[in-house]
């Protein structure tokens, strides 16, 4: 065997976990087949992130590893290439599908079926983190999806079919276009790598490139789908929030990022393409200055959260297209891709976290009008929960999100916004993080006492609270906490995996700078004022009226058509 | 010979989105993929041929007509 | 209302159609290189007279256990709605059954003819679907389409009553389905890690042989296929379903 | 020559159309099935072009059709059978919750569930 070949265990292992999870299903009697799912997520999960952290010093040292699958000739055969970004990718997949598979051990779906779908889940973003050839990563791209489809399905809520239904029909009639315009990019090259359309490119004429550059705008809007930036993201409400919360926590802190950095390789197939990548910043902190508004005025719990999700995609997609407008090369662009890459790593982990918390709170109370519920503790506590872990989990998780000191949310929103200081997008970015904290207050209003609380509680409760809910939500916030206390180290890893060069390029002084303390501040105490306002008689009338904005289905298309031709205008003209 | 297939293709596509009876669309639905797999077989592509035969009028009439049969016949949009 | 959706409709498609077009549209030539290139050289490299079954096994193999993974997923989101659906009917939630048990379509269609028809042909059917998956490296098929026919003739073997065969039982098929299925990974993960392996070299000197690994991969993604196609059609009609 | 690919345009614009503007959600399932079916005629239509002999390889044969196109369109028919199939079950799923298959009903009952 070739030690090389080494970075494929993360697509293989996985499904062969899978399998093995299957014939246990099949032959075995319950209790083994439980052994075997333990066995199937060491296998599938842990095994790989081992791997890939073995194969780090092979990657400093040269870059990437690439393999031809089958060693055949480049021209045909489908190239893998595994370099630093597919590396933080991986590990950042695996080691969040953990927590989720544990929490879902007791709350979400517990099926072997369940098991088995996020192994594959887990196998397919490898192989989209690593492919090289189109046609594979439109294969990935739908094996991705239909797992997404069925989890969210999973749940017995009608609502949840809908949600699933709607997603499914958008995001694979999207991809009836991407395979239109690898149609195209094959007709006009003749392959389906991107090295080999690269070079390819050069040689046509003018009208032909103009014609390739089309086709890999459709390309580029499907995977911008599954982003969901802000006209596209219409699908992403009631998927993220009708979903098992498991799958929400999933689908939120990795399914919608996962595209986005592919779209790095996409992008480096014609230089053409830097055209794009200013409106894209732009569309970027307008769908997180949008989503923000949008969330503050939701009353359903877990619908506020799925918009905070679009919120934070923003901001990624913000610095994301910022760094390729400088160029990865460069450094500014170099600090800017490890600033997108680290906030949606700590997105992940608060994300995820605040969907586990919310929906064991949520459940408990068996209602998710944040107007109404109170005294979640309470309700926790007769379901046999001691030691109020859900509520502190949560506010570790909300502490992040809103950027306060010693959590990652801090660390990765201020570098994020150092970094884009000299463009409009730093003023839209900063009023959107003002509406995170107002519409965070408005969440946590959920722990607040009831009257009913302040009743002793006659009988002990018999249930035994489910440990599994508390181990994966201990996990996360210790993850939180952290990666913010460990920021510096992080980032300095980051930093050695992505810039060759020396040079001391993040400025670790801006975090406790005095400008920075006094920002947070006063974000903080106008993040107060603006929920003061919210909860006003006329702040709540406006806000029901944004919330009562509905889209159809129809509506979906035609913002998917407004985008095409947006962005090929700037693409062509 | 292949623009007679396509055009009777087409046809079919436009039937089967605007009759009425689910049924109807289903069978249109199928020849649409046989009247496929014999342009395929025409176009010297006989694995696809074979694969849009067994899968296109096979399978998935079989699933449609397993909806129909769960839900109901006729559309009611006119 | 009804003119706004209208004009949504007509904006949509509009656009659409104007970046679609000139990719239809275009009329440069078709590229050859990798035609060329695989007329001089897929014989040798892979073993299979059938070019498309040297891409679709042999070149682009990775692309092949993919898809078997989409069905894979489709055929499970389908069982788990399945499954809810009947567990609704026992609950009595079912908002509007058409038609009482008795007098379901079901029993009145089911005739003589379907059971004559149904066991005679599901074995010739089933032949036949074993014929195209051996076969798909020399001729047109291939595992996939050898599985779809499998499944449609253990469909058949499953209509009529007179057939008894264990081979229309669930239990089975899933057993079936999930040692082929891990074959499948490892026959896959041993062609990707030792690309020059064991079966390459008896393809250097013996012309059967030479196609082997491909012979065993159609035997392999057929017998799922046709096996997970099986279950998930004859659960739709209503058999058993512990799956 | 052009006018078959202005027929399947047409075949794609039919089934586009239908996905979007049906409210009926079976019909929405067809119009996509057709979108998917169009883009694989497309895909064999351009690649026989470039030759007149099926791809298998034996001592008569010369100028053979680009096999690379049916491969990958074999891939995509079976994607396009997944899809239609899970949304099919889905769409079974609904009008049994809900009693209906447009999809405006379908979105105001599931609302007002909730």
């Amino acid at each position: 065997m070739i030690v090389n070949n080494l970075f494929l265990t993360p697509v293989f292992l996985p499904i062969l976990a899978a399998s093995i999870i299957l014939i246990a299903k099949s032959f075995l009697p319950v209790k083994a087949r439980r052994f075997c799912e333990y066995l199937g997520i060491i296998i599938g999960l842990l095994l790989p992130i081992v791997i890939v952290l073995l194969l780090y010093p092979e990657v400093i040292n040269n870059g990437s590893l690439s393999i031809i699958i089958g060693s055949y000739t480049p021209k045909i055969g489908i190239l893998y290439n595994f370099d630093s970004l597919s590396l933080v990718m991986i590990v950042l997949t695996n080691l969040l599908t953990l927590p989720a598979w544990i929490y879902s051990r007791s709350a979400g779906p517990s099926h072997s079926y369940f098991t088995a779908l996020l192994l594959l889940q887990s196998a397919t973003i490898a192989g989209i983190s690593m492919t090289c050839d189109i046609f594979n990563l439109f294969v990935c791209l739908e094996v991705m999806g239909l797992v997404a489809y069925v989890l969210i399905a999973s749940k017995q809520e009608k609502s949840a079919v809908f949600a699933a239904f709607n997603y499914m029909m958008y995001s694979s009639s999207s991809m009836v276009f991407f395979l239109l315009g690898s149609f195209g990019l094959y007709r006009l090259t003749g392959s389906l790598t991107y090295q080999e359309i690269t070079k390819t490119l050069v040689t046509l004429s003018a009208k032909e490139q103009n014609l390739a550059l089309i086709c890999l705008l459709l390309m580029i809007v499907p995977i911008l789908l599954r982003v969901a930036i802000m006209p596209l993201s219409g699908w992403l409400i009631n998927a993220h929030s009708k979903a098992p919360h498991a799958v929400s926590a999933l689908l939120s802190g990795i399914l919608i990022k996962i595209p986005l950095f592919i779209l790095i390789r996409v992008f480096s197939i014609s230089p053409m393409m830097q055209n794009l990548t200013l409106v894209l910043s732009y569309i970027g902190s307008a769908t997180a200055l949008i989503g923000v508004l949008l969330a503050l005025s939701q009353s359903d719990a877990k619908k506020l959260l799925a918009y905070h999700s679009i919120s934070q995609i923003g901001y990624i997609v913000t610095a994301w297209s910022l760094a390729l407008h400088y160029g990865i090369d460069t450094t500014l662009g170099a600090v800017l891709l490890i600033a997108a890459l680290f906030h949606a790593f700590s997105h992940a982990i608060f994300k995820g976290l605040l969907f586990l918390s919310i929906g064991t709170a949520t459940d408990a109370a068996g209602n998710r009008d944040v107007y109404k519920i109170r005294g979640v503790n309470y309700m926790l506590r007769q379901k046999g929960e001691k030691f109020p872990l859900t509520m502190i989990c949560f506010f570790f998780g909300a502490l992040s999100i809103m950027a306060i000191p010693p959590f990652n949310g801090f660390f990765s929103k201020t570098l994020l916004t150092y970094y884009i200081k000299p463009s409009i997008n730093y003023t839209i970015l900063n009023i959107a993080s003002i509406g995170t904290i107002a519409s965070f207050i408005k969440l946590s209003r959920i722990f607040l006492p009831s009257k009913e609380m302040k009743k002793p509680i006659k009988e002990l409760p018999t249930a035994k609270f489910p440990i599994s809910i508390h181990l994966s939500l201990i996990i996360l916030a210790s993850l939180a906490l952290l990666t913010g206390i460990f920021a510096k180290e992080i980032l300095k890893l980051l930093e050695n995996i992505f810039i060759s060069t020396n040079l001391k390029s993040i400025k670790y002084s801006i975090f406790f700078s005095k400008s920075n303390i006094l920002k947070t501040l006063y974000t903080g105490l106008v993040g107060i004022f603006l929920f003061i306002i919210a909860t006003s008689k006329y702040g709540s009338k406006i806000l029901h009226k944004l919330r009562s904005l509905k889209a159809d289905f129809t509506d979906q298309y035609v913002a998917f058509a407004i985008t095409i031709a947006l962005l090929s205008w700037f693409l062509l003209v | 010979m292949n623009i007679l297939l396509l055009s009777l293709i087409l046809c079919l596509s436009i039937f089967s989105l605007f009759a009425k009876d689910l049924l109807n669309s289903i069978i249109a639905l199928s020849a649409i993929s046989i009247l496929s797999s014999l342009l395929f077989a025409l176009l010297r592509a006989p694995d696809v041929a074979i694969t849009e035969a067994a899968v296109g009028a096979g399978v998935s009439t079989i699933i449609y007509v397993w909806a129909i049969r769960h839900t109901k016949r006729k559309d009611l949009e006119k | 209302m009804n003119k706004r959706r209208i004009f949504k409709i007509f904006l949509t498609t509009f656009i659409i159609s104007f970046t679609i077009l000139p990719i239809i549209l275009s009329n440069s030539s078709w590229p050859t290189l990798a035609r060329d290139y695989l007329f001089m050289h897929a014989f040798d490299e892979t073993g299979a007279s059938n070019t498309v079954s040297s891409i679709y096994l042999g070149y682009r193999l990775i692309d092949t256990l993919g898809e078997t993974l989409v069905l894979f997923v489709a055929i499970t989101g389908t069982m788990s709605i399945l499954l809810n659906l009947h567990k609704q009917v026992l609950q009595g939630v079912e908002t509007q059954s058409s038609l009482p048990p008795e007098k379901r379509a079901k029993n009145a269609l089911r005739t003589n003819l379907v059971e004559v028809v149904a066991s005679k042909l599901g074995p010739i059917i089933l032949l036949f679907g074993l014929y195209v998956m051996l076969y798909g490296h020399k001729s047109p098929g291939g595992g996939f389409q050898g599985g779809v026919i499998l499944a449609s003739a253990i469909v058949f073997l499953a209509l009529s009553t007179v057939v008894k065969t264990k081979l229309t039982n669930s239990n089975v098929l899933s057993r079936i389905e999930s040692i082929s299925f891990l074959s499948l990974i490892l026959v896959t993960t041993y062609v990707v890690f030792f690309p020059n392996g064991f079966f390459r070299n008896i393809a250097t000197n013996n012309s059967f042989a030479s196609a082997t690994m491909i012979i065993i991969l159609n035997i392999m993604i057929g017998l799922k296929v046709g096996t997970s196609l099986a279950v998930m059609i004859i659960a739709m009609m209503g058999g058993q379903h512990d799956y | 020559m052009i006018i078959e690919r202005i027929l399947i345009f047409l075949i794609f614009i039919t089934g586009f159309i239908g996905l979007i503007s049906m409210k009926n959600i079976i019909k929405k399932i067809i119009g996509l099935n057709l979108l998917s079916s169009s883009i694989v005629l497309l895909f064999i239509l351009e690649a026989s072009r470039i030759g007149d002999e099926a791809p298998f390889l034996d001592d008569k044969v010369q100028n053979i059709v680009d096999p690379i196109p049916q491969a990958l369109m074999l891939t995509a028919i079976v994607i396009g059978v997944c899809v239609t199939a899970l949304s099919l079950a889905m769409a079974v799923r609904l009008y049994k919750t809900t009693g209906s298959l447009d999809i405006t009903i379908i979105k105001e009952r599931l609302e007002n569930d909730c």
